[in-house]
């Protein structure tokens, strides 16, 4: 019965990929890996360029002579944006496929819904997306960049460029309410205010009231968090308005979906910014990075922060399971935390021990003639947000995201 | 015949936005009594029709049924004061058969076991047990008439309001209708309104004619038709 | 009653509960349960008291919402069990009585069925803020309540109700939902609902209180959803506004239309089915979701208005009518036409 | 003073933006009873049609005002005869229908557009107003507002299609009587309303972050303006984009977007449970 239903579901799960490469090749000896991003639906605007580059590290690994000797197989599912797919394919992965790692989710509600799922099934977890920090479980690592990274670069290096009144438009979710407050944060320590924050809506696509508003406190420069594509309005309206001629912009999110080159250089110049990576970065890492990606997938239009994270993920994954040399979790959670790290296209990035989350560097940067112009680099970031409420070193046992309160 | 006064209305009147459709009237009906309504269209005996059974809320006046105002109560209230109303247009349910149609009606008041025994008795009161399993929306137009008046007489009412039961009826169910509404004339009062003035005088014994939201005369059947006033209303002079 | 509709239901509802697991992971088989429970709620209220709800999904949503937010605070799973049928069966009664006792129907009750549903979507939403907190519970906004108890076995409160022990126990209520519900249909009470269905005036007429009984209906369907809410819930382990949202609720109508409205085992059918569709589409990504869904809407709509099991049955009728003994049966068929509660 | 002139027009943009998006479904929902749910895509569409004749090299405004429209009425005559003219006086099974046309096209401009967000610069430079900068395209958004309420109006009331039109919901015996097939006039209908959902999409196009789930931004508010407004296709629709904007713009102001969302929301259910016919099925009488 047990065979039945297994070929059940594989018979009508004929996925591109499994034809591709059908059941006999894939030998019972390989490493699985499994993914689950949003290829479809509102997300796969960020989930399409991350599923390829688990696709290029995966091969990179493979033809390097893959991990303890061992070849890696990918096994991914396509959760369509949809909350409930993800805990659906969570238990899948581990129950049925019985995969080795989990790289993937998208959203925090994703990262949310499976977290538990993998915690209770002992498998490890890597969630490569820049998120609102927080999340403190032994099982899990975060290879993105979170809010305080950002803000801590970026608050005081706009500052000083525009002035020191900040007008704060974020996302009205986990992550724009986090993200506002470290804003305030580093306003107040450097001196400035922030004289009003706005939170909407991620459908909300119609911002006169606010640009009005905005006006009328007259601040020296906006920051925004908003996400998303109806938030994209925004930058739009903005323009529309004349307002990018008089009041400066500075943002933690726009970029992540490529917003700079859907919007006219008339609508984006001059916009300032913080990332781990941008595609201009000079560094012999990124050439090479960018001249795989580009050989693999044609051209690396679509990507953006969130892929390279991803593909970073799972290089430092693959640095654990060499210096472990083994694919127990146990042993590969402690390699990871004795200190691995990687030369990426984003500069070195290494994990840790404390959080779980990445130590990296960050950019400033200045969109201007549709790209992202790195004006300075900070090296070796600590996740400072998350280092404030968690330490896995000292509760081991610890599983729950902290909101930051600072 | 009792004399009691079983419905009752003074000075009704119903306005539709600047139109008076009934215009202060006064009318009384005696128990065990059949009443026609006649009139042009338009002169408002549909209107107090509804106004009577709920479905629409006079704008003026009085309606008592046994004594008890009756203004602003809604149609299922109304219903179980024990009235039984027949629409113009019959209202049944389609989808349903004819056995379920009835069993509905008898079944608020009663126990599952008498209202089997009620549709049963009604059905071969009014010939359609051969029907009873049959879909609504299968029957012509004559059957449906004749189950619409099942429906009612399953409910037990002791007043009965039919809105012209004779409409597109062959002569031969028009017989069959002016058979079983005599029949049901024995246990209840009646009020008939009524188009057709063959079928009016074939059945009333007292008519009570509308004009223009008022009653215009309230009579026994050959003196409405013997009135002068009466034929030039229905000529369409103004009285 | 017994035989006709308790019966049938056990005799296929209880080796159904023991084969599907060995055919299906028990996993799936819990959520496409929930949403065969969600089905059947919008097919009772839409199918026999003829109300077009366009919002089931925030009964759905009302009924994850208030386990989780009562988990979080009483640490415990069984009283918030019940704490998330009642609610969404009290909110629906409120609400109803306000939409019914105003005479909406028709299309104004699909338009304000689904602004509710909007309302409930857009506040989740933007509740991410730290003043929106319900006790112990944060309602999180876009990300929803994870973290929260889920039900245990109740004379084992250390065992957990998960996996295939999880799926026994919302089938075994999906099999019970549904006898209640033929049960009930068989009662005056939902004799009478469906002669609202059929003719409202009438049933006014008969004098049946429409008003009222079409609120404890959507009381009831209300209930139904919040059960169905629940057990996603208990599923998933994490509940977030994507529960409230139109998509949400176009899919449980699509499920109800392609499975039949009209009778109680089409809705759970359609949802059973497209769930799972659903579910394998996401293994591929040659062709969108969203498109084949559509397509099958609007195909269920024009080519199969009353849905794929009962025209089943019909095919069923009409096939037993050819057989050259057909002349007893065609008039039971003519029976059949009539028990439209299949 | 000037802050409140600022206000004004965001107001009166408001009202303007809901009078655009719900034209084309009042049209087609007051002359034929038919709930066009996939309104949303087809503004979307519109919005597509636009970006990409930009794109390719075509006026800005021929691609708004010209382009966009005539593309999304073919594609409502597609629609119309392949799926609605099956389904006129099921108001239901059209809800249903078109919902899963909203599906189906979302899907198909996920495949073709592919998911990310695109968008089209706004021709019309802002200008300075006092202390305030305004946006002039906001300007130009409420005079096409103004021209297709007006022009609505004069083509229903004036001319003789409209009166044929007009006719035909009233009465399709009667229209066939005089010579026109009422599946043409149907036909004409719903391209004309298409039309209107392209146009708006359109127009609305420099002014957001296009992709293919755009539509359901729209779709709800569209729906219910329309459905609150009642019968009467303009002097509803008027009637509840101005009611609907100056009370969403009013909350959003004074606090949170949300907040203005769910203001419109449940005045929506209000207004609703007060007038179950709409507005103009109280007020308005039989107007157009």
């Amino acid at each position: 019965m047990k065979l039945n239903r297994r070929t059940l579901l594989k018979g009508a799960a004929a996925s591109a990929a499994s034809i591709a490469m059908p059941q006999v090749v894939m030998g019972a000896d390989n490493i699985k890996v499994g993914s689950i991003i949003d290829t479809s639906g509102i997300f796969d605007l960020y989930g399409k360029p991350m599923d390829k580059a688990v696709t290029l590290a995966i091969e990179e690994i493979n033809e390097s002579g893959g991990l303890l000797g061992r070849q890696l197989e990918k096994i991914d599912y396509d959760t369509q944006s949809d909350m409930a797919l993800y805990t659906q394919y969570a238990k899948k992965l581990t129950r049925s496929d019985k995969v080795d790692v989990v790289h993937g989710g998208i959203l925090s509600a994703s990262r949310e819904a499976i977290r538990p799922t993998l915690r209770k099934s002992k498998t490890l977890y890597f969630y490569n997306v820049q998120y609102e920090g927080g999340v403190c479980d032994r099982n899990i690592f975060c290879t993105g960049i979170t809010p305080a990274q950002q803000a801590e670069v970026l608050v005081p290096e706009t500052m000083e460029r525009w002035g020191k009144k900040i007008y704060t438009l974020a996302a009205d979710y986990n992550y724009g309410h986090i993200t506002a407050k470290w804003i305030q944060h580093y306003a107040k320590e450097n001196g400035g205010e922030v004289v009003q924050t706005d939170f909407f809506p991620l459908d909300v696509a119609d911002f006169g009231a606010t640009i009005a508003k905005i006006q009328d406190a007259a601040p020296d420069m906006i920051m925004s968090a908003l996400v998303g594509g109806a938030h994209l309005s925004f930058y739009r309206q903005w323009a529309a308005a004349g307002m990018n001629k008089k009041i400066p912009m500075a943002s933690t999110t726009m970029g992540v979906g490529n917003e700079h080159v859907v919007l006219t250089r008339e609508e984006g110049d001059g916009i300032m910014m913080v990332y781990s990576y941008s595609k201009e970065l000079d560094t012999p890492e990124n050439k090479a990075f960018l001249s795989k990606w580009d050989a693999r997938f044609g051209n690396s239009d679509d990507l953006h922060e969130l892929a390279v994270a991803t593909y970073q993920g799972m290089h430092l994954w693959a640095e654990g399971v060499r210096k472990a040399d083994s694919i127990d979790r146990e042993k590969v959670i402690e390699a990871l935390e004795s200190g691995v790290s990687f030369d990426a296209p984003t500069g070195k990035i290494s994990l840790d021990a404390k959080t779980h989350h990445a130590v990296t560097s960050v950019h400033l940067i200045e969109v201007g003639d549709q790209k992202m112009n790195v004006v300075k680099s900070f090296g070796e970031r600590q996740p400072v947000d998350t280092q404030g409420v968690c330490d896995l070193e000292a509760n081991p046992d610890d599983n729950q995201q902290y909101e930051i309160s600072i | 015949m009792s004399n009691r006064v079983e419905l009752e209305s003074r000075g009704l009147g119903m306005q539709f936005g600047g139109v008076h459709a009934l215009a202060g009237v006064d009318f009384k009906l005696r128990r065990q009594e059949l009443r026609c309504l006649i009139g042009p269209n338009g002169a408002g005996k549909s209107t107090f029709f509804k106004c009577v059974c709920g479905m629409l809320k006079p704008t003026a006046g009085d309606i008592t049924i046994r004594g008890q105002r009756t203004n602003g109560l809604l149609p299922h209230q109304v219903a179980r004061l024990g009235i039984g109303i027949k629409t113009q247009v019959p209202s049944v349910m389609n989808g349903l058969t004819v056995r379920e149609n009835l069993w509905l009606a008898a079944r608020r008041d009663n126990t599952s076991a008498v209202a089997n025994r009620l549709v049963a008795d009604i059905m071969d009161r009014l010939l359609i047990t051969d029907l009873a399993a049959e879909l609504l929306e299968t029957l012509a137009h004559g059957k449906r008439q004749l189950v619409e008046l099942g429906i009612v007489l399953a409910g037990q009412p002791w007043l009965i309001l039919l809105d012209e039961p004779a409409a597109g009826l062959t002569a031969d169910e028009v017989d069959r209708m002016i058979d079983v509404i005599t029949d049901i004339n024995r246990e209840s009062s009646l009020i008939i309104v009524e188009h057709d003035m063959h079928f009016v005088r074939r059945i009333a014994r007292q008519v009570t004619v509308f004009h223009q939201g008022r009653v215009l005369i309230d009579a026994d059947v050959d003196t409405v038709m013997a009135s002068q006033d009466v034929r030039d209303v229905y000529l369409g002079k103004q009285v | 009653m017994f035989a006709r509709d308790v019966l049938p239901a056990l005799i296929i509802g209880v080796p159904a509960m023991f084969v599907l697991p060995m055919l299906f992971d028990a996993y799936t088989l819990t959520v496409l349960t929930a949403y065969a429970l969600l089905a059947l709620s919008l097919g009772f209220i839409w199918g026999f008291a003829g109300i077009l709800c366009f919002g089931q999904a925030a009964f759905f949503g009302l009924g994850a919402y208030s386990f989780a937010i009562a988990a979080l605070n009483m640490g415990s799973a069984w009283g918030p069990f019940f704490i998330a049928i009642l609610v969404p069966a009290v909110f629906a009664a409120v609400f109803g009585a306000l939409l019914f006792y105003g005479r909406l129907s028709d299309v104004y009750l699909a338009v304000v069925t689904l602004v509710m549903t909007l309302i409930l979507f857009k506040f989740m939403n933007s509740s991410a803020g730290e003043i929106y907190k319900l006790g112990d519970a944060r309602l999180g906004g876009y990300n929803g309540i994870p973290g929260f108890e889920t039900l245990t076995i109740p004379w084992d409160p250390g065992e957990y109700l998960y996996d295939e022990s999880l799926f026994y126990f919302a089938f075994g209520l999906l099999v019970l939902v549904y006898i209640l519900l033929r049960v009930l249909l068989k009662m005056p009470f939902g004799r009478a609902l469906v002669g609202i269905r059929e003719n409202e005036q009438r049933a006014e007429l008969m004098g049946y209180d429409i008003r009222l009984m079409k609120t404890i209906a959507f009381s009831i369907g209300a209930a139904i959803a919040g059960l169905a809410g629940c057990l996603f819930a208990n599923w998933a382990e994490i509940v977030t506004p994507a529960l409230f949202s139109l998509g949400q609720s176009a899919e449980i109508i699509i499920w109800v239309i392609v499975g039949g409205a009209g009778t109680l085992l089409g809705p759970v059918v359609g949802a059973a089915i497209l769930g799972y569709t659903k579910f394998l589409l996401g293994q591929q990504s040659l062709i969108d979701n969203t498109f084949v869904l559509g397509v099958i809407l609007i195909l269920a709509v024009l080519l199969l208005p009353q849905g794929i099991f009962p025209s089943l049955v019909r095919l069923w009728h009409w096939l037993l009518a050819r057989l050259p003994s057909a002349a007893p049966l065609r008039r039971r068929s003519g029976r059949s036409r009539r028990d439209k509660d299949v | 003073m000037d802050y409140a002139a600022v206000v004004g027009v965001e107001i009166f943009y408001a009202v303007a933006v809901l009078v655009l998006i719900s034209a084309g479904l009042a049209v087609i929902f007051g002359m034929m009873r038919v709930i066009n749910l996939a309104h949303g895509e087809f503004l979307t569409l519109g919005g597509y049609a636009a970006i990409v004749s930009h794109q390719a090299g075509v006026n800005i405004y021929l691609a708004m005002l010209v382009v966009a429209p005539l593309v999304v009425a073919v594609f409502g005559v597609l629609v119309e005869r392949l799926i609605i003219r099956w389904l006129y006086g099921r108001l239901i099974n059209t809800m249903l229908a078109t919902w899963g046309l909203s599906l189906a096209m979302m899907g198909a401009m996920t495949m073709i557009f592919g998911n990310t967000t695109t968008g089209i610069a706004t021709p019309i430079a802002g200008f300075t107003f006092g202390r305030y900068q305004l946006s002039g395209y906001n300007l130009f958004v409420i005079l096409m507002a103004i021209v297709v309420a007006v022009g609505l109006y004069l083509a229903l009331k004036t001319t003789r299609a409209g009166l044929i039109a007009r006719g035909a919901m009233q009465n399709a015996e009667m229209t066939s009587a005089f010579g026109y097939s009422p599946s043409r006039v149907y036909l004409i209908t719903f391209a004309a309303g298409s039309a209107l959902a392209g146009l708006a999409g359109g127009v609305m196009a420099p002014l957001v972050g296009l992709n293919p789930a755009s539509g359901a931004n729209y779709i709800a508010k569209a729906f219910i303006t329309v459905i609150a407004g009642g019968a009467s296709v303009v002097s509803g629709a008027l009637a509840s984009a101005g009611l609907f904007g100056v009370i969403s713009q009013t909350f959003t102001l004074l606090t949170t977007p949300a907040v203005g969302e769910i203001a419109l929301l449940v005045v929506a259910i209000i207004l609703l449970r007060l007038l179950p016919t709409g507005i103009t099925g109280r007020f308005f009488k039989g107007r157009v």
